[in-house]
């Protein structure tokens, strides 16, 4: 019952887990990004469609209609506006990172990384 | 764990720098005990275990077995634990509240206001904007915080302080004189620009704002950039323009929102004025703090390309 | 329009499953990019106009040139493998 | 009507962006001038606050902009948060005076305002996940701290700091996403985002249809969250190196102040969203408690293993995390106070053993490892004697902070017997082992490396004697009041915490 009415939901928590999986266990730098931001938009989509409310406008007031019973829940709009903000800024972060991380051992793969870094820290 | 890493690097270490430096074959020194080690550790199938063991899997062991196994298991690990995850997700979204009733508990007095008296509290026709940039502006204010500490940061990581090296590396990224580009561009930055310049006044009346409106005018300075090479585009937009303009928004966006906090919570009547709603020039600090955002959103985007591209402006 | 939710909804799942097992980093970028585009029309349809414009500006604009100039950075731009290695 | 003094959490909050915001443009000398003005400025106003909240001995909440409660932000302020704040604030400031001198090598010259930014605004998001009232500023905040970690650590950039850097964000990122969906499901339970009003449509909500899976779930997920970023038993690997690396100022912000902001907010999520009795009816405690006992053992035999000191430390940091969630996992008021009482001990001690540790170091020709470090408390006394009192804190030694801790959360175990037995004995063991550490590494940097060879001499050049020996001063003195006065000090945490909920 719940997975045909929530569906949307579903979705959302789907997309965040195989982003949560990539970020954890893919073993590439930059798809490892690349799974952080797919993860939040699940949970952006996950907000939004709370959000949602079948055969209403969206909160953009027109008309002079101000009847709260017309639009659906702004809330959740404005608090993925200030998720995406966030996501994007830790992106570029993420791949300010990954420039200088590839220039030191020439690799994307972690799992080399970490075996030439405790190499280094040895000589 | 440490010991066995310890023992298994001072084993290995002598040949470490060749490898790094691709006069050895990786394959050549795989001493016969850390087979063993490696073999050992694959039992141990935590995940706790495997993340920790990350240090452990060079690329020298890629093509053995041990390795073989120890990624199939890797592999398998996550597949399971992505599925537990997923499925413990799942059969909480089916018990939540059903999606598009107007019954949830999210649907309350709160958005209520928002969109009933939003208008006259802050002159804003699109709900959205009046409520991040009034109702609930700490966060937003937080939001930009976080875009300019991230700017920061990328200019700890990539700013070079000399640039010639910079320079050099850069010629191959660079467009050489291409006349369609040029063309094409300078047909469609005005129109960028006037195009983002629309969204982010519009922001209080229909979709859009300071943060959209921003990332298109930032775009818009990358494409000028693109096309017209770093000299010209050095004439607008250089390091000296990036710190003013950021620094005033940010401090204009610093001090208007904490007058409004201060005012708001000691109730004190600002009277700045919200104008007749549906004008561009309506809806009190709206506008103004939308078009701060605009400018730091756009001179951060451009910055974070021009510091990826070459590590300088 | 459900029915158009769903598609867009399975596109979603498949361009976020495709971006973990393709081997290609610059096909992955550009999955990634069209999965923002996607949800760019998810938030139309959740009739959610301001985050559909954001996220067209940011997710298939803005993070997708930061990608691509990383890519180009790292030199990895026409074919780098998944781990990060350029094919000789 | 407020009060003059109740401007101010929102004033402090304010005036550390503004001050990081103006760094940008700023040389050096004025962006630090300007991050310890500032601090120092935020000390008064936090001692202030705390004053007045003691005298009225009521808390009170600010409103951001002119809309009250559900519709607007807040920040709200009891007797436990400003007298936090001030605390954070004197050991951000002796952090960062303390660790100037290797500030000034370790970084660039033309990076070294964007530090004093980056510290400032640091600080501000600790500020404001202090006092927030609202649990989406919270996220945000929380993000900004991430970022402004990440920046405080890999300015200095040689090593594998940016190795150590990118693990610290992979893992935070891992928190703070599963964080967001946490307190996604709290909205779309209750209906709201500020925390008094979440806390009442939760309870609406379990009063409807009991504890239901959404409810279970949402509580898991943010004590999954926000345990994974402050580094938790199976999530610690990322300190050693992230503490070891960096820039001893970070270090000790990062391991005194950063991971305690996140406990705090765990704190406020428990006390005033969820509420304790449900957070114990929901076994999420008993996951903590588990891994709370682990992480005390795994840290201290991790500690006992390393060979470099800093990387000890940042071990043993991960052990006085398990203290504080074994606090937490009490349920009780005596476990958060002991939890409390422990974030505050750890703040004041590990700063000051990074600090001292650093300066060390420095006087034994900048090695971090033991057998360089032999003697070295004799090369540079102060620092031998920061080190000792911070040690002997650690152990557990009467009349210093860490002994308080253990006997606080000795006695908070006997009200749950089935924890008992297991905390006594963890409590016994980790005091063995960190007694075996630490002394060990005291006994080492007193005892000279070759009493028949001269010592090797090292130049001690730069070195800001008398700032550094105050800094070290304030910090003992600091651990020492806050074990004399341990009572007055539960007493206010006690209130304090009865304010929040």
């Amino acid at each position: 019952m719940g997975l045909i009415s929530n569906y949307e939901e579903v979705f959302a928590v789907i997309l965040f887990g195989i982003g949560f999986s990539n970020l954890l266990f893919n073993r590439n730098l930059l798809k490892k990004i690349i799974g952080f931001n797919i993860m939040d938009s699940g949970v952006y989509l996950f907000l939004a469609s709370m959000g949602y409310i079948d055969g209403r406008m969206a909160p953009i007031i027109t008309d002079g209609i101000t009847d709260a019973e017309a639009y659906i829940n702004p809330v959740p709009s404005g608090l993925v506006l200030t998720g995406i903000v966030v996501s994007v800024s830790v992106t570029a972060m993420m791949l300010a990172l990954t420039i200088r991380l590839y220039r030191r051992y020439n690799t994307l793969n972690l799992d080399e990384i970490y075996m030439f870094a405790s190499r280094e820290t040895k000589k | 764990m440490a010991r066995i890493r310890d023992n298994y690097e001072r084993s290995a270490a002598y040949r470490a720098e060749k490898v790094i430096k691709g006069e050895a074959e990786p394959l050549d020194f795989l001493p016969e005990e850390d087979r063993t080690t490696e073999d050992k550790l694959t039992i141990e199938k935590t995940v706790k275990e495997s993340e920790s063991e990350l240090s452990l899997s060079p690329e020298t062991l890629t093509e053995t077995v041990e390795f073989k196994l120890y990624s199939r298991i890797y592999k398998a690990l996550s597949v399971v634990v992505c599925i537990i995850f997923i499925t413990s997700l799942v059969i909480t979204a089916i018990h939540l509240p059903s999606l598009g009733s107007d019954l949830n508990p999210a649907n309350n007095e709160v958005p209520e206001r928002y969109v009933e008296k939003g208008v006259e509290e802050t002159g804003a026709i699109n709900t959205v904007a009046g409520m991040i940039l009034d109702y609930r502006a700490f966060d937003t204010f937080g939001e930009s915080c976080v875009l300019f500490a991230a700017v920061i940061c990328v200019l700890i990581l990539l700013k070079e302080s000399d640039l010639s090296a910079a320079e050099h590396s850069d010629r191959q990224n660079e467009p050489k004189n291409d006349g369609i580009l040029k063309a094409a561009a300078s047909i469609l930055f005005p129109v960028i620009i006037i195009f983002g310049f629309y969204v982010i006044l519009n922001g209080h009346l229909s979709a859009g704002g300071g943060f959209s409106g921003g990332a298109i005018l930032g775009s818009g300075m990358i494409l000028y950039l693109l096309a017209f090479g770093f000299e010209k585009a050095h004439k607008l937009f250089n390091y000296k323009t990036f710190a003013v303009t950021v620094c005033s928004a940010q401090i204009f966006y610093c001090i208007a929102k904490g007058f409004s906090f201060f005012t708001g919570a000691n109730e004190i009547e600002t009277h700045i004025p919200l104008g007749n709603p549906g004008d561009i020039l309506s809806s009190g600090l709206i506008l103004p703090l939308n078009i701060c955002v605009g400018l730091v959103v756009a001179y951060t985007i451009y910055t974070f390309y021009v510091m990826f591209r070459r590590g300088g402006f | 329009m459900e029915i158009l939710k769903f598609i867009l909804l399975c596109l979603l799942v498949i361009c976020a499953v495709s971006v973990s097992v393709t081997k290609n980093l610059l096909s992955s970028v550009i999955i990634f990019m069209s999965y923002s585009g996607i949800m760019a029309l998810v938030w139309m349809l959740l009739l959610s106009p301001d985050l559909a414009i954001t996220e067209a500006a940011v997710g298939a604009g803005i993070s997708s040139i930061l990608f691509f100039v990383t890519l180009k950075k790292l030199g990895l731009l026409s074919g780098g493998s998944n781990d990060g290695k350029n094919k000789r | 009507m407020m009060l003059w003094w109740q401007n101010l959490p929102f004033l402090s909050i304010f005036l550390m962006i503004l001050s990081s915001i103006v760094s940008l443009s700023l040389s050096f000398k004025a962006a630090r001038n300007i991050c310890v003005i500032s601090l120092g400025t935020v000390l008064t106003m936090s001692v202030i606050t705390f004053c007045g909240v003691y005298v009225s001995k009521e808390s009170f909440v600010y409103k951001m902009g002119h809309f009250p409660a559900p519709w607007g932000n807040e920040i709200r302020s009891g007797l436990l948060e400003p007298f936090l704040a001030s605390i954070f604030a004197i050991i951000m400031l002796l952090a960062v005076l303390g660790g100037m001198k290797h500030i000034r090598n370790d970084i660039e010259s033309k990076k070294l305002n964007l530090y004093f930014l980056t510290t400032d605004l640091l600080f501000a998001s600790i500020l404001a996940l202090i006092y927030t009232n609202d649990i989406f500023t919270g996220y945000v905040f929380l993000e900004i701290c991430t970022i402004t970690t990440c920046g405080i650590l890999m300015i200095r950039q040689i090593g594998r700091t940016t190795l150590a850097a990118v693990r610290y964000m992979i893992i935070s990122l891992l928190g703070s996403g599963i964080f967001l969906i946490g307190i996604t499901l709290m909205y779309d339970i209750s209906g709201y985002l500020l925390m008094e009003n979440m806390r009442e449509g939760i309870a609406k909500a379990i009063e409807t249809d009991g504890m239901t899976l959404p409810t279970v779930m949402s509580i898991v997920l943010v004590s999954l969250g926000l345990s994974i970023k402050c580094g938790l038993f199976p999530f610690h690997f990322w300190m050693s190196d992230t503490y070891g690396y960096a820039t001893p100022s970070s270090s000790a912000i990062l391991s005194g102040i950063v991971s305690k902001g996140y406990i705090i907010l765990l704190l406020k999520i428990y006390y005033r969203v969820i509420g304790i009795e449900t957070v114990a009816q929901s076994h999420i405690q008993d996951i903590l408690f588990v891994f709370g006992l682990a992480g005390i053992i795994v840290g201290s035999v991790n500690a006992i293993r390393e060979n470099d000191i800093f990387r000890m430390i940042a071990f043993s940091s991960a052990a006085q995390i398990g203290y504080i969630f074994v606090g937490f996992s009490l349920g009780t008021q005596a476990g958060f106070t002991a939890a409390v009482f422990q974030i505050l001990s750890h703040a004041v001690t590990k700063p000051l053993l990074f600090i001292s540790a650093s300066m060390l170091s420095d006087a034994s020709g900048g090695s971090k490892k033991f057998s360089d470090l032999m003697g070295s408390a004799l090369r540079s006394k102060i620092a031998g004697i920061g080190f000792t009192a911070g040690a002997l804190s650690m152990v557990g030694i009467p009349f210093l902070s860490g002994f308080v801790t253990k006997i606080l959360i000795g006695t908070a175990s006997f009200e749950s017997p089935s924890k008992m037995m297991p905390i006594l004995v963890v409590l016994a063991i980790s005091t063995v082992l960190n007694a075996v550490y630490y002394l060990r590494t005291v006994v080492r940097i007193y005892h000279p490396r070759d009493l028949n060879k001269k010592e090797p001499k090292y130049s001690n050049d730069g070195y800001s004697s008398s700032v550094f020996s105050a800094v070290i001063v304030c910090f003992v003195a600091l651990n020492l009041s806050i074990g004399f006065f341990s009572d007055f000090v539960t007493d206010i945490i006690r209130t304090g915490l009865s304010m929040l909920a």
